[in-house]
């Protein structure tokens, strides 16, 4: 006997109930706050400054808390728990892991909270709208043709990933593969992907071997920025400068040196300053009940647009911009 | 009491120097004067406060009151290095050495010769350090760990390191506690050597002869306070005793006759590979049995091995008829074997355990109930044995590393007796243990024996083994020499048998 | 005990003598050991895949290991004391981004290097001072100053981080170039290695450090200024990680308020793999260095020999624990030998 | 000799004062009425059983490690045996077995992690610090092979409950019960048994314990083992609790546990130390944390609040105890002469 897995149901689909208004008015004076995966992380800082910007813009007060550590997922959950006591209205977090915050956002929920992740999502009833940085599809998919194209859509490849629970590297990183299966690429081969874990010397160790591994490697795709900025500083070093290309995920600050010394052709990312506000405009209007998360409703992004919420209420932010040695001196972030 | 001291000023004098520890008051208003070319002795009973005034005099505790002059001004020696520099030299009670640097180094550190831009000149060590064990005519390795080193080892080096200083003071407390004849009467040799050159000493002994043959001039402590100095010269031993004691004392080995039973424990053909070779041999009840040898001969070991602390190779051992597992001391103590084992500090006791908890150790089979302490019984099972053997101690609840040396050593008795065991051993018994006491250890050994315990007694104390032992039983190199009756022991033939000349010896006679 | 006078010592000339040359060899052999299992390591990886020791593979290899070996050199003069500096990862990552951002301001390279050793020695001085003038344990102090020090890291540099672009070209390119396959960076570290080497064992206050590790209560008996011994120990140690920090800037070009988080336990694996005892008084900085050696290229050699990153973490750990077991066997052999030896030696008299 | 009595003044104070774990004990209890009367949102059911249990998975561990700690010895794999305890969970539920058979089958892997630590110190005679650096590595390298990048979270409701909820409407979680009585067998165990006495023996002097007939391997390594055990039981509940199990759960834990036993006044050359000062350390640090997170204070500073607790706790005492001393020999000149307290 016993209770196994297929004794549990199958609850899924959004958390999402009740009727939205499209045409109700903005609420002021809220209290929203933002859950990053990690505090102090340029990239999370850009993203929640801009949100901090929209947040206070719309009326309402602005805070960040977090872990300083990206894997203190217990930490984040006391956090949630933290702002649940603080009668927060509404939490934009990046979750450190999928399933384990659960428990504190549903509880969260319970007592009124307004749950939106954004960069990183949880199980889907757990939140109420995901912010999507660009659909995973557009990732996974764009990161292969600029390699691709750098390579002369010939030899052998590599991914140099973060962690190897990180869900949405995984999520691109099977986008990677679906992409490469396309008869276009039946010339390039990935032979490996490898776990730098957000690392710098870990990431640093990894290309390295990967270079010894393979030594006709043609390129390696790394679409994390610790682990973009890892490489390339190391190929930068070192004699495959210019001759094993390097794309994936990176901010223009971090790579710029790297594209003027000839390392990198070109990268890509979205806006994280796009993100970030676009989280805290979603969550004034899940809070204002113009939205409630459900598929198919729209709503106005200020000067960002009007956005419509997709399936399983993921709200995505739109393509990713590639940044190469000509526009990158046009980005500061 | 006070006779004509030299007119000259003292290299180094306390003058009414009180020291306290919490509620014990070590030395109360106590003076001592040490001059140029003489050697000054420094009696009394376990805990009167020898060590902790000669531990004010090298500037390891701050006197609380009064001071300590040097040439009859003044200082404060803020730690053991000003008393180093004043050209103070101390041997502490206990060895206080480095146990991964080699010996030589031990005995130099912090003063190496030195070449070329301050390096260390290790050849120099080493040879400096040679010639000093030449000089005390022992074969020890300069360039050997002090790990590993055993008690007697380590005092020489500990003496070797004193004597390099050339100090004009020499401070010795119990030097010779550890030491065979013949190594005592080398230090002693070196020691008058430096006194005829003018340097001042001070000895602390507790063997009264070796007072009488090496100093001049006696101070007596009791309870921390002055009793009296006085030059040697027309003192007795009982003189001496009294002033320590207060009282007289009874007769120093007590042996009663015993009628000895079946045999307690039986060794056969004991082997621990290169420590010890075919050791058998069985105490019967109501016998004392010594253990005799020089130090190195593998007596502590063998004690060692058949209580189990260490494994053996080969061989069996028997208590009361049950065999014992090799390597299981708790099996040996279930049996019925109780081991004093030399090294208090190391081994006898846990050092910052209060008196209490080390005497329990021995005895949780009698101190709880249904698994849990009983603190009651406990305290009672402590009390008891302590005040039997008159511990010095002001709380039970003590830490017992601050006892006086002796007193320490009359715990780990008190630890021991209190399992009341069918065999005992005891290495070293008495070792750092008062006159007064050590006739306390010796008739409570007795009326153990009598009350029909085995007993196997090693000691470095010759006159003790005479004086004790049924039997002698002599090792030499990891091998039993000899066997020897009661009758027939003398210093003579122990020795004969202990040096390896046995059989030479026999056929001479 | 004055009657006899016999020569009392059973000639024990030949139970030490004998025995101590070969301990002095086999002492030595502990470094060689962890220097054997490197070479046949790292002989293996490159039968298996020629590129390995390339020049380029070399030359990571050193690289690698240099900022590691640093860390591990300063540790290991500590924990000879019989202390512990939990803190150096927060001291690198402070140092490394000290020296940055004065790189970024347009500050000179050198300086940089000595403003990151100089706040290394600040912290040493104050771990030093917390623990020798209060007479506290290190483990505890060092956690705390782990703690306090991250923590002031982070506040100061906050989301702030310096990149490669930040750095003067001829910074970063002392990261990475050297000398044929020998790069700068190793060239450093294995001076400041030789030098804490020959000073431990060729001066008084060196000498000094292991009597301290070895046995406090005699050194403050034997008058060795403790104090002034541990500070000197911390100071080192914080100095060379400072010097570790400004390092890692140079070859990673890349720093911010993570930077060293962790480190502690990578750089006490190294000292216990190097042979250094936590009992203090024993071991060289040279095991240590070897031991860092030993452990970063581990992490080399597997991805080179395709293992999956997945059995990294694991192997790494296995393979941690069999150094320490191996070198304990092998240490409890040698005393089984010696005591058969010095049997015979005795057996041989009774002859 | 000297050395001797400032350890053995440390634990008491001169002339009785008042010990370290008493300290941290009085310290928590303040801050817990301070938290109460003037921190927002603190004292509310929820929140203190928030606060319960996020830090029961320390407390838990806490408790075998203080007993380890006491004889000598340290374990710094206890966050990995946590993890490799929640991977092997998941895998096996994913596997589709039940959880009935899971947990007691992750218990006694815990026994195992720990017998294997045990058995590497005690009969090959390895530190164990240097042992447990290794499986803790080892150990959660495992948890990685095992299960990979997945992360499990479908768990029976009835059991996330058990991790995750409280008894009714009070502040108590239901997985406080079992904690409570693991905590009173722990310090039954450590101080009113033989067990207890002979912990502390071997940890003031292994070798004095040896010759005192105490079996200190055997005890050593039940102790690894009980602390194998609870290592994996934390690791059951952190899944359960969290609702989610992965290679990486309990990262870290091993530092948090280490930081709180110290702080509670367990000295780490062993021999020393109250399970009471230990759990007082435990729940000092959780609650501070709670505290500081509900008044907003950055991780960041938290950080260097515990830092600077876990500094102050080790210099205060010493602090204190000199002050003292210097007023107790400036006193002895003022007292009159008493015999010594002696037996007989
Ligand atoms: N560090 C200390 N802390 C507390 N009490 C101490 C300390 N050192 C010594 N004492 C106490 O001071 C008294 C004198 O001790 P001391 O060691 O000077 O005696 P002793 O004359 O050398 O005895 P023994 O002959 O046994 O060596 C004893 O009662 C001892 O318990
Ligand atoms: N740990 C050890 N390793 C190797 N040899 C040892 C060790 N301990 C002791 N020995 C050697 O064993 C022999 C006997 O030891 P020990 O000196 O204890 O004998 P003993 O007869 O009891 O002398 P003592 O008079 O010192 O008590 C000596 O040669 C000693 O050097
Ligand atoms: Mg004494
Ligand atoms: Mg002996």
């Amino acid at each position: 006997g016993g209770t196994t897995k297929n004794d549990t149901d199958k609850k899924s689909g959004s958390a999402v109930t009740g009727k939205a208004d499209a045409n109700a008015e903005t609420k002021k004076g809220l209290k929203i706050a933002f859950l990053p995966k990690q505090v102090n992380n340029p990239y999370f800082t850009i993203a929640d400054t801009a949100g901090k910007k929209a947040v206070e813009e719309l009326g309402s007060t602005y805070q960040e808390v977090g872990t300083s550590s990206g894997t203190d997922t217990s930490g984040q959950v006391s956090y949630v728990n933290t702002l649940t006591q603080q009668q927060v209205n509404a939490i934009a977090v990046s979750a450190q892991d999928p399933g384990a915050l659960c428990t504190a956002l549903k509880q969260a929920m319970k007592n009124g909270v307004s749950v939106v992740t954004y960069d990183s999502d949880t199980k889907t009833d757990c939140r109420q709208v995901f912010v999507s940085q660009a659909s995973a599809e557009d990732l996974g998919r764009t990161q292969v043709q600029q390699l691709a194209k750098q390579i002369g859509g010939k030899g052998e490849i590599a991914i140099l990933s973060a962690a190897q629970t990180a869900t949405n590297q995984n999520t691109w990183i099977d986008f990677m593969k679906e992409e490469l299966k396309k008869p276009e690429y039946k010339d390039i081969k990935l032979v490996k992907v490898a776990y730098g874990d957000d690392d710098a010397q870990k990431s640093f160790q990894q290309t390295q071997g990967l270079l010894q591994e393979y030594p006709d490697l043609k390129g390696i795709i790394s679409p994390t920025t610790v682990g973009i900025k890892a490489a390339a500083q190391y190929l930068s070093g070192s004699k495959y400068k210019g001759k094993v290309k390097l794309t994936g995920l990176g901010t223009p600050n971090d790579m710029r040196a790297y594209v003027k010394n000839g390392t990198v052709d070109a990268f890509e990312l979205w806006d994280p300053n796009k993100l970030g506000e676009l989280a805290a405009r979603t969550a004034v209007a899940l809070q204002s009940g113009q939205i409630t998360g459900a598929e198919g409703q729209t709503f106005k992004a200020g000067g960002m647009g009007t956005y419509t919420i997709g399936k399983d209420g993921v709200v995505s932010l739109g393509k990713p911009t590639v940044f190469d040695a000509k526009n990158i001196d046009q980005y500061k972030f | 009491m006070t006779q004509p001291e030299p007119d000259a000023t003292p290299v180094l004098a306390l003058e009414e120097v009180s020291k306290s520890f919490g509620a014990v008051r070590a030395l109360r208003g106590v003076s001592l004067r040490l001059y140029a070319g003489e050697a000054h002795a420094l009696a009394g009973e376990n805990g009167a406060g020898k060590s902790t005034l000669i531990k004010a005099l090298a500037g390891v505790h701050r006197p609380d009151t009064g001071t300590v002059l040097l040439d009859g001004s003044p200082v404060e020696f803020h730690g053991p290095a000003d008393a180093r520099d004043a050209g103070v030299a101390v041997i502490y009670q206990e060895p206080t050495l480095f146990p991964d640097l080699s010996v030589a180094e031990n005995i130099f550190v912090g003063r190496q010769p030195t070449r070329s831009f301050g390096r260390v000149d290790h050849r120099a060590v080493k040879q400096a350090a040679a010639d000093l064990f030449a000089r005390l005519g022992v074969d020890l390795d300069p360039e050997q760990p002090a790990r590993g080193l055993s008690i007697a080892d380590q005092q020489l080096v500990e003496i070797a390191k004193a004597l390099s200083f050339d100090a004009r003071v020499l401070i010795m407390d119990e030097p010779t506690a550890a030491l065979t004849g013949s190594e005592v009467s080398r230090l002693f040799g070196v020691v008058r050597t430096l006194r005829e050159q003018g340097a001042a000493v001070l000895f602390i002994s507790h063997r009264l002869e070796e007072i009488f043959e090496l100093c001049q001039r006696v101070t007596t402590l009791r309870d921390g306070t002055w009793i009296s100095s006085e030059p040697l010269a027309g003192l007795t031993e009982d003189d001496l005793v009294r002033r320590m004691v207060g009282r007289d004392l009874d007769e120093l080995y007590p042996k009663q006759e015993t009628e000895t039973g079946e045999a307690a424990l039986t060794v056969r053909r004991l082997t621990r590979e290169g420590v010890f070779t075919d050791v058998s041999f069985e105490v019967r009840r109501g016998e004392i049995v010594g253990l005799a040898g020089l130090v190195g001969a593998g007596r502590s070991e063998v004690a060692r091995a058949v209580f189990g602390v260490d494994r053996w190779d080969g061989g069996e051992v028997e208590v009361l008829g049950r065999k014992l597992k090799p390597g299981a001391p708790s099996l040996a103590m279930a049996a019925g074997l109780a081991l004093v084992p030399e090294d208090r500090r190391a081994q006898g006791l846990v050092m910052d355990m209060s008196i209490e908890r080390n005497i329990g150790l021995t005895g949780f089979a009698e101190t709880t109930r249904a698994g849990l302490m009983n603190r009651r019984a406990e305290r009672d099972r402590a009390v008891d044995w302590a005040v039997k053997l008159q511990v010095k101690y002001a709380r039970l609840a003590d830490v017992v590393g601050t006892l006086s040396g002796g007193n320490q050593q009359k715990v780990v008795l008190a630890k021991w007796l209190a399992t009341a065991p069918q065999v005992l051993i005891v290495d070293e018994p008495t070792r750092g243990i008062d006159v007064g006491t050590k006739a306390e250890v010796h008739r409570l050994l007795s009326s153990l024996a009598a009350e029909g315990v085995a007993v196997l007694m090693i000691s470095s104390d010759l006159p003790e083994i005479l004086g004790m032992a049924d039997r002698v039983l002599v090792m030499h190199e990891g091998r039993l020499a000899a066997e020897i009756p009661r009758a027939e022991a003398t210093e003579e033939t122990v020795m004969a048998a202990a040096t390896g000349r046995a059989a030479r010896g026999r056929d001479a006679a | 005990m004055t009657t006899t006078a016999e020569p009392v010592r059973s000639a024990p000339v030949s139970r030490t003598a004998g025995a101590r040359t070969f301990i002095d060899k086999m002492f030595k052999a502990r470094e060689l050991a962890v220097l054997a299992v490197l070479v046949v390591m790292l002989g293996a990886t490159q039968i298996y895949n020629g590129e390995f020791l390339s020049e380029q593979g070399i030359k990571d290899l050193l690289l690698n290991a240099t900022i590691l070996a640093l860390v591990a050199t300063g540790q290991a003069v500590v924990v000879i004391t019989r202390n512990v500096d939990l803190s150096v990862g927060s001291v690198l990552g402070i140092s490394a981004f000290a020296a940055g951002n004065w790189l970024n301001g347009g500050g000179s390279p050198l300086l940089a290097v000595l403003l990151a050793v100089a706040l290394g020695a600040l912290f040493g001085l104050l771990n030093g001072a917390l623990v020798s003038l209060g007479k506290v344990p290190a483990l505890v102090v060092t956690l705390g100053t782990l703690y306090i020090i991250r923590g002031i890291d982070s506040i100061w540099v906050g989301s702030r981080q310096i990149t490669a672009d930040a750095l003067p070209e001829g910074f970063v390119g002392f990261g990475h170039d050297g000398i044929w396959a020998v790069p700068y960076l190793a060239l450093l570290a294995l001076v400041v290695l030789l030098a804490v080497g020959y000073y431990l064992r060729s001066y008084r206050s060196g000498r000094d450090l292991y009597a301290l590790g070895s046995s406090p209560e005699a050194a403050r008996l034997a008058g060795v200024p403790v104090r002034g011994r541990i500070m000197t120990a911390y100071l080192l140690c914080g100095a060379l990680a400072g010097l570790a920090g400004a390092l890692y800037l140079a070859r990673f070009g890349n720093v911010d308020s993570a930077t060293g988080n962790g480190y502690e336990l990578t750089v006490v694996s190294a000292v216990v793999v190097g042979g250094v005892a936590f009992t203090g008084g024993s071991g060289s900085v040279y095991g240590a260095a070897l031991g860092a050696v030993l452990l970063t290229s581990i992490n080399s050699v597997l991805p080179a020999i395709g293992v999956s990153s997945v059995w990294v973490t694991a192997i790494n750990g296995i393979l941690l624990l069999l150094a320490i077991a191996v070198d304990r066997i092998l240490a409890l052999r040698v005393a089984a030998v010696l005591r058969k030896k010095a049997a015979q030696m005795r057996s041989a008299r009774h002859d | 000799m000297t050395d001797t009595t400032t350890k053995a003044t440390a634990r008491r104070g001169p002339g009785g004062a008042v010990r370290w774990d008493t300290a941290v004990g009085a310290l928590f209890v303040v801050l817990l009425l301070c938290s109460f009367s003037f921190v927002d949102n603190f004292g509310n059911a929820l929140n203190v059983s928030f606060l319960i249990g996020n830090t029961l998975p320390i407390a838990l561990i806490a408790l075998p490690m203080t007993l380890l700690v006491v004889s000598g010895e340290v374990d710094l794999s206890v966050g990995s045996t946590a993890g490799l305890s929640g991977a092997v969970m998941g895998a096996l539920w994913n596997e589709g077995m039940s959880i009935e058979t899971i947990i007691p089958l992750c218990l006694l892997l815990g026994v195992v992690c720990g017998l294997i630590n045990g058995l590497l110190v005690t009969r090959l005679g390895l530190p164990s610090l240097a042992v447990t650096i290794g499986t803790m590595a080892a150990y959660r390298g495992i948890a990685q092979i095992i299960l990979g990048s997945d992360s499990v979270t479908d768990f029976p409701s009835q059991y996330l409950d058990f991790g995750a909820g409280r008894i009714g409407d009070t502040f108590i979680p239901y997985a406080a019960l079992p904690f409570l009585v693991l905590l009173a067998i722990a310090v039954v165990v450590l101080h009113a048994t033989p067990v207890g006495r002979s912990l502390f023996a071997i940890g003031a002097s292994e070798e004095a314990a040896r010759f005192a007939g105490i079996r200190v391997k055997r005890l050593k390594l039940s102790m690894f083992v009980t602390t194998g055990l609870l290592s994996a039981l934390t690791g059951v509940f952190w899944a359960l609790h969290y609702a989610s199990a992965r290679y990486d759960n309990a990262t870290g834990l091993e530092l948090s546990v280490i930081a709180a036993v110290l702080l509670g006044g367990i000295d780490f050359d062993g021999g020393k130390g109250t399970l009471g000062g230990a759990i007082a350390g435990v729940f000092l640090l959780g609650t501070l944390q709670n505290v500081m997170s509900l008044l907003n204070v950055s991780a960041q500073s938290q950080i260097v609040v515990t830092g600077v607790l876990l500094v102050v706790s080790v210099l205060a005492p010493r602090v204190g105890r000199q002050i003292a001393q210097s007023r107790a020999r400036r006193k002895a000149t003022a007292v009159p002469l008493r015999p010594p307290a002696a037996t007989s």
